[in-house]
């Protein structure tokens, strides 16, 4: 069906770190284009003042008075939210969350196989042959994405006798944290032989070993642009190799488009999974070429590629 | 001898005292002129429980910063207080009802004890809250480490009720200021509470023992952060560990939007509820106004400003100095 | 005149230590930063004791040019804080960053916006308190955000990288010593001499004390408590520029841990919080044994429930531990 | 309770015996024996430090003594067991010197908070009532309402509530009645309601001791008299066998009469203020301000009238039109100095030492030389004014809360005095100061007058208008008459502030 009267709005619970403002600006690009196109009525985003669940959840009951169409939010909590989300339902609004994802049955999921992205750093470790001690840089403690990836590191580990982990920080996913927080542990581990990381974290990580004066090992990273720069530079000058990986803030649009096709009546699954975005030694010119500075790896979705998506998902 | 009239000291100070007890009030009244203006149809039993119902948990988090407030303290940890009870409630309270109750109880108790200790070693309230908010977070991690759980049916099913006549939210705000009222500025014990945060040494030479009323008036507040917590994971549905982490600045903004100071004892607890239901309006008002996103940060600043900007203005045009 | 100074007793009993502790607030902290210090170390299987003491100088740097700033703030009297300090640094950092632009020439320059960009915050800062009488903690909330909207106006959280002079410079040592925690160090003490021989440091203690009486005493107690927030913002602002230079470029949320943080510090190192005393040492010591705990909390493996929690505890011990008991 | 009082008139009450207490290095009390009586008035004197509050603190178990034992109508009231909650229950009430309201709360709150044990509904209106009476009794005419909250009041209000309730019934019994300096802040129509009272209280059998430093009240309404010094008692008489002069000397200080010395000082410039001379200090005549006042280089002005009529509003005034030199209706020239005499909420700074509570008043002279404070300097001006104005305490880095409430005060006169400031404002300064210190601020006032410092002095003893050229008096506000020379009489001032005050 027609969705030129349809209004959608992004519900945002953050806007402070590099991905995020991806993830705003190809929303802003996408949605610009779409509304001057006639295809939606309006697509503003809201983003909350503080990263609260429960800042979020009174925007959202706020969009519900508002007359939305349709939500798509990217979540403070999986959980806290459930309840403003239940109530968008019940008023008939189309409620899409991704990258952080709600667990409220009525909404839709997008997102990427977290877990895997956390094994899949352990399986790139052993597939260059490293064996030893491990350093683990987690997120924001006591948040869903921190926990998935972690499940997939420490799961993967459990699987090879050749690593073991060494350590583990909280770098919140921010570089001057994370650096602080490994500085802080280094000089109590012994030779560390990788670090695997969530992202937003791996510059700092790089710096904290500078620092300390300790050799640089293989530090996962996060698709950010910074640590592709530095990767770029360790490579030129000394051979370094690693993998790169996040996923990307062009979800945002695939989510807009999900939200407009169910508007328009067509049938999409509850879950759908988006592919990791993945930078590796062959694709890491390419990658640096062609992410602005101070931006993410990324991929925008247009209509017809999420049109695309969903027949395949079924 | 008689009647040497001592007219100086009352007068314009208590018009303005009087229009600053109006002034949550009228801030509260203007933020939802303007909601209803932009969007009539929050104008209804169904737009008003849309749009205020997440304060009722900031209301009671409101009422225990104050209870703080009131002896001169400063209480950091009831954001992550109310977490933690959020957390118990979404995890304990479904299977385990006895274990949740204990444990809630066994919180307020170490709620008490912090008051206790504040006063027997005369601790700056700001260092041990501070150290508590860390306990409750780190408890509320182990407990919980990765955000779900679920509330019991009956606190869901309470949050939810479609309550007579007004929407919940306004029954909350008229029950929590009576309580707060006849508590705190009418009984003999907020009294006490009141004169321990005006002037402590009076208190110790009238005899009382101040241990036992500090941990009381922690306990207290301890009670109202159970009442908040439960009532928001009902809200919610599920908890995580961060939920409520917020609360702290809230109930603090809120508190002394509705009057409160922070030295000397003086609260006013039907202005900190009012100053609650403001706040939440103030941070989700900006949903009604087309604000580029890059500015809404700020506008939120903004809006916090205004509204205690009119006090100056009650100040100037009150006549006080 | 009736002096009698017979009134002189001999020496109470109460035993040294606790009078060696009664007026120095400073020393728990750095007894408990020695302790903290101590276990790590012994708890590592690590390197060594020297890198762990380095990285806690120079990340301590950091803490200790803010927490300078908002004990200044803190002990203009109740009621007084800085919560815009992160939002500072943010906007700071940017600023610093994009006037430098990765030329070296331009590193005086960009050090100067940043502070400059922490003046005009303080400034916002107190004209918020002062004009529209907004209780200090809510105005410099409100003016965070505000800050902040600059912030993410101004950098769209673009990193701009330091020049490789700035980058070379934070991270240089001297005798093995972080040349930025000697930098803090030359702060500390101008900040420590401002407090005892200046009018204007004299004037923070007196106005913290009591307001009224430091206004009857003839000192001038609005442009003090400007001052306050004043330094305040601009230490932040400094700190800002710093930051972007030792991680390599500035971001958004450099600044979000400093504002539990200086507030952690300036309390446990054992300013008074109701105003009037500031403490300088104990900065040191207080900011030194936030990292080392940390260092030794991840050291021994603690998972991050109870590494919350032990951190909790262990502040509220260190607290109870330096507060001497009152006599009746 | 009233009948058994009567009747056991003149048995002891309350026996301490060998009392000692020290705070770090300064002894306090050094072994006192005191005895009080039923049915009377004992008269606690003393210099300032002389250990008189300290022993009130201790019968009132504010604080443990280090050693000596105390008996309270014969039982043993000793060690962990006697507390301020103990001594209560046994009938023992106190008034500090420092005052004990809470500013926040009203005065029936106030009444609430000092009956630990009562309980019950309607509390706020029977509180108000039980206190009402007691005003009424003891000072009737005292203009207060049960809903004033007692941070609005003057501080003369204060003392009146705050005595007004340790003296109401209650549910707990009331025995002895113990008052620190009760009269240091009221005028002396409200002074003379409370010694009134007091005789009538001690005529029911109940005991009563009451500190001051106004010999007049002493021996007005004492029985006995116990005068200590240095920590120890020195003497203790009947109140009819001494005089002014053997208890004064027995306080350890000279003989004094000042009358005479003042008038005598006056003389150099009573009379003689003419128009030449250059006023630095001008306040011209309005309807809000009453009549016109004036003070010239040299001379000491008083301000008098009833407690809490605007003599402070006025010394305020003039310290903030010398700040900001506008041309404004009053014109300070030079600048001022303010000694406080509420020291509590307008003087001391409680974290500070003594030498930093003192120097305050000095930092721009300190700094004269350097952009930096001269620190040797300030120590030895610190150790110039203790000596001069004799503090008693061993070391001027103790807290200033070390020093006994009459030695902070001097502290104060030092601060201002010590300043470079040709103005010296004064607002009411010599509560609580001891004999002998006033007739050594009052030469000390006289000295600096006659070296060209003016003197603008808020008083509410009357003796001390004799120590001044002019005297202002106050009326609701408002200037209403001036008085010079040998027209500065009691009468007077308070003919002319009861003409205003019944217009
Ligand atoms: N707590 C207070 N209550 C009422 N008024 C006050 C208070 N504090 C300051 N003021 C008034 O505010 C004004 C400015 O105060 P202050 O003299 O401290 O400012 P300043 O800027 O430091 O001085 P100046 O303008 O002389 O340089 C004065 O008129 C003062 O009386
Ligand atoms: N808390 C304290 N800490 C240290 N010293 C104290 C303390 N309280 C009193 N002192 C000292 O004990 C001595 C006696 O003080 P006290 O207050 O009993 O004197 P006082 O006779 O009441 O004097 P005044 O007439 O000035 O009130 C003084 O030297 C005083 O400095
Ligand atoms: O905030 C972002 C996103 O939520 C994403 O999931 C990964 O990186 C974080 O920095
Ligand atoms: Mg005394
Ligand atoms: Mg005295």
């Amino acid at each position: 069906a027609d969705t030129k009267a349809k209004k959608i709005a992004l519900s945002n619970n953050f806007a402070g770190n590099s991905w995020r403002q991806a993830m705003l600006k190809s929303w802003d690009k996408v949605t610009k284009d779409a509304v001057t196109k006639g295809v939606v009525a309006q697509a503003p985003s809201f983003t909350t003042s503080e990263n609260q669940a429960t800042e979020q959840a009174a925007q959202i009951q706020n969009m519900i008075l508002q007359g939305f169409d349709a939500i798509v939010i990217n979540a403070a909590s999986p959980t806290a939210l459930n309840g403003a989300v239940k109530q968008a339902c019940d008023a008939g609004i189309v409620v899409v969350s991704f990258d952080g994802i709600v667990t409220e049955p009525c909404a839709y999921r997008i997102a990427v196989d977290f877990k895997q992205l956390g094994a899949m750093q352990i399986d790139y470790f052993a597939s260059r042959g490293l064996k030893g001690n491990l350093l683990e840089v987690r997120g924001l403690a006591g948040v869903f994405v921190d926990d998935e990836i972690h499940q997939g590191i420490t799961a993967a580990v459990a699987k090879r006798p050749e690593y073991k982990i060494v350590g583990s920080v909280h770098g919140n996913w921010t570089q001057t944290v994370a650096q602080k927080e490994v500085s802080a542990i280094l000089s109590t581990l012994p030779q560390v032989a990788a670090v695997a990381t969530q992202g937003g974290d791996g510059y700092g990580v790089a710096q904290a070993f500078k620092a300390a004066g300790r050799p640089t090992p293989v530090i996962f990273m996060g698709n950010r642009q910074d640590e592709l720069a530095w990767w770029k530079e360790q490579r030129d000058a000394n051979k370094y190799q690693t993998m790169s990986a996040s996923i990307a803030p062009g979800a945002s649009t695939f989510a807009f488009w999900v939200a407009q096709q169910i508007l328009s009546g067509a049938k999409v699954p509850k879950e759908m999974k988006l592919p990791i975005s993945v930078v590796t030694q062959e694709t890491l010119d390419d990658a640096v070429k062609k992410t602005e500075v101070g931006s993410v790896v990324n991929v925008e979705y247009s209509q017809k590629e999420v049109i695309d998506f969903i027949a395949k998902a079924k | 001898m008689t009647g040497i009239a001592l007219t100086n000291h009352r007068g314009p100070a208590r018009r303005v005292a009087m229009l600053h007890a109006l002034l949550p009030a009228v801030a509260l009244a203007l933020l939802l002129a303007a909601v209803f203006l932009k969007q009539p149809r929050a104008m209804s039993y169904f737009g008003i429980n849309l749009l205020l119902n997440l304060a009722i948990p900031v209301m009671f988090a409101t009422l225990a910063q104050m209870m703080i407030l009131a002896v001169s303290d400063l209480d950091l940890s009831i954001g992550p207080f109310v977490s933690l009870v959020a957390c118990i409630g979404a995890t304990l309270m479904p299977e385990q009802p006895v274990l949740a109750v204990l444990a809630l109880v066994a919180a307020v108790g170490v709620y008490a004890l912090a008051g206790a200790v504040i006063q027997a070693r005369q601790l700056p309230s700001i260092v041990v809250t501070l150290g508590l908010s860390f306990v409750w977070l780190g408890c509320a991690v182990l407990l919980l480490p990765t955000p779900g759980g679920t509330a019991p049916e009956w606190l869901r099913a309470a949050m939810s009720w479609r309550t007579p006549l007004l929407p919940m939210p306004i029954w909350m705000a008229i029950a929590t200021a009576i309580v707060g009222h006849l508590l705190i500025t009418r009984s003999a014990f907020g009294t006490l509470v009141r004169g321990l945060g005006g002037n402590p040494g009076a208190i110790a030479r009238a005899g009382w023992n101040m241990v036992r009323v500090r941990a009381g008036v922690y306990a207290i507040a301890g009670v109202f952060g159970v009442c908040s917590g439960l009532m928001l994971v009902g809200q919610a549905t599920s908890a995580d560990a961060n939920i409520a982490s917020r609360y702290t600045l809230v109930a603090i903004a809120a508190a002394i939007l509705g009057g409160a100071e922070f030295a000397g004892g003086k609260v006013a607890p039907v202005g900190a509820v009012i100053g609650a239901l403001t706040v939440t309006l103030a941070a989700s008002f900006l949903t009604f106004l087309n604000i580029a996103p890059d500015w809404q940060v700020g506008m939120q600043g903004l809006i916090l400003v205004a509204v205690l900007a009119l006090r100056a203005a009650i100040d100037l045009f009150g006549g006080k100095r | 005149m009736s002096a009698a100074d017979e009134h002189i007793a001999a020496p109470t009993t109460a035993p040294r230590w606790k009078r060696l502790a009664g007026n120095r607030p400073w020393l728990g902290s750095c007894v408990a930063a020695v302790l903290a210090w101590a276990a790590t170390v012994w708890s590592g299987h690590g390197q060594g004791s020297g890198d762990l003491l380095t990285a806690a100088l120079a990340f301590s740097a950091f803490t200790v040019l803010v927490s300078l700033g908002q004990m200044l703030v803190i002990s203009v009297g109740p009621g007084n804080a800085d919560l815009s300090i992160p939002s500072t640094i943010a906007l700071s950092g940017a600023a610093a960053m994009i006037v430098m632009d990765g030329s070296n020439a331009m590193l005086v320059p960009g050090l100067l916006a940043a502070t400059g960009v922490g003046v005009g915050v303080g400034l916002f800062n107190f004209g918020l308190i002062r004009l529209l009488r907004i209780p200090p903690i809510i105005a410099t909330l409100a003016a965070s955000l505000i800050v902040m909207s600059v912030a993410i106006n101004v950098g769209r959280g673009l990193k701009v990288k330091p020049p490789a002079l700035f980058s070379d410079l934070m991270a240089q040592r001297v005798l093995g010593i972080p040349l930025v925690a000697i930098g803090a160090l030359v702060v500390t003490v101008l900040v420590a001499l401002m407090l005892e021989r200046t009018v204007l440091g004299r004037s923070i203690a007196a106005v913290g004390q009591n307001r009224r009486a430091a206004q009857l005493a003839g000192l001038k107690v609005e442009r003090t408590r400007l001052m306050a927030y004043v330094i305040c913002a601009g230490l932040a602002g400094l700190t800002g520029a710093l930051i972007a230079g030792f991680s390599g470029g500035n971001s958004l949320d450099q600044g979000q841990e400093y504002l539990l943080m200086t507030i952690a510090v300036v309390v446990i190192g054992g300013t008074a919080v109701a105003g009037g005393r500031p403490s300088v040492p104990g900065i040191w010591g207080a900011a030194m044994f936030m990292f080392l705990l940390v260092a030794l909390l991840n050291a021994v493996g603690a998972g991050p429930g109870l590494r919350m929690l032990l951190t909790g505890v262990i502040i509220i011990a260190v607290i109870v531990v330096a507060s001497a008991r009152p006599a009746r | 309770m009233q009948v058994s009082s009567q009747a056991l008139a003149g048995e002891a009450l309350v026996e301490a015996r060998g009392a000692a207490r020290s705070f770090g290095a300064v002894q306090a009390l050094r072994g006192v024996d005191l005895q009080l009586r039923r049915g009377e008035c004992v008269g606690l004197v003393g210099h300032n430090g002389a250990g008189k509050s300290t022993l009130v603190n201790i019968l009132c178990g504010a604080l443990a003594p280090d050693r000596g034992d105390l008996h309270f109508a014969g039982r043993p009231a000793d060690g962990a067991a006697w507390s301020l909650r103990e001594a209560r229950r046994w009938g023992l009430r106190c008034v500090f010197q420092e005052l004990s309201l809470c500013d926040n709360l009203t005065l029936a709150e106030n009444m609430r908070i000092a009956q630990p044990q009562s309980a019950e509904w309607a509390w706020r209106k029977r509180a108000g009532a039980q206190l009402m009476a007691t005003l009424d009794r003891i000072f009737p005419g005292h203009g207060l309402r049960p809903d004033d909250v007692v941070g609005e009041l003057p501080i003369g209000k204060r003392q009146i509530v705050e005595v007004a309730r340790a003296f109401t019934p209650g549910a707990q019994p009331l025995e002895l009645m113990i008052l620190d300096e009760p009269t240091s802040s009221l005028d002396g129509q409200a002074a003379a309601q409370l010694l009134a009272y007091i005789r009538s209280f001690v005529a029911e059998g109940k005991t009563c001791v009451l500190i001051t430093h106004k010999l007049r009240e002493i021996f007005a309404v004492t029985d006995r008299l116990v005068v200590m010094r240095d920590g120890q008692v020195v003497q203790a008489t009947p109140t009819a066998e001494t005089d002014r002069e053997r208890l004064v000397s027995a306080m350890g200080q000279a003989v004094v009469n000042d009358a005479p010395q003042a008038a005598a000082a006056r003389t150099r410039t009573a009379g003689g203020h003419a128009q030449t001379v250059q006023d630095v200090v001008q306040v011209q005549a309005s309807t809000q301000r009453g009549i016109a006042l004036h003070a010239a280089r040299g001379e000491v002005i008083g301000l008098a009238g009833l407690a809490g009529h605007g003599q402070t509003a006025m010394l305020l005034a003039l310290q903030e039109a010398s700040q900001h030199n506008g041309k404004d209706a009053m014109r300070v020239e030079g600048g001022t100095a303010f000694v406080a005499g509420d020291r509590q909420t307008d003087g001391v700074f409680a974290l500070w030492s003594i030498a930093r509570n003192m120097t305050v008043g000095w930092l721009a002279q300190l700094r004269a030389r350097s952009p930096l404070i001269d620190l040797k300097q300030e120590q030895q001006q610190a150790q110039q004014w203790r000596e001069r104005l004799g503090l008693v305490t061993p070391d001027m880095d103790l807290p200033i809360g070390s020093l006994s409430g009459g030695n902070q005060q001097k502290v104060l006169f030092a601060r201002a005095l010590g300043s470079a400031a040709p103005v010296i404002l004064m607002d009411d300064p010599m509560r609580g100061v001891d004999v002998g210190t006033k007739r050594d601020v009052y030469a000390l006032i006289r000295e600096e007058a006659r070296g060209g410092r003016t003197f603008v002095w808020y008083t509410t003893e009357f003796d001390e208008l004799h120590h001044c050229d002019r005297v202002y008096v106050f009326s609701n506000g408002r200037v209403v008459g001036e008085l010079a020379g040998d027209d500065i009489s009691e009468e007077r001032v308070v003919a002319l502030s009861f003409e205003e005050a019944a217009a």
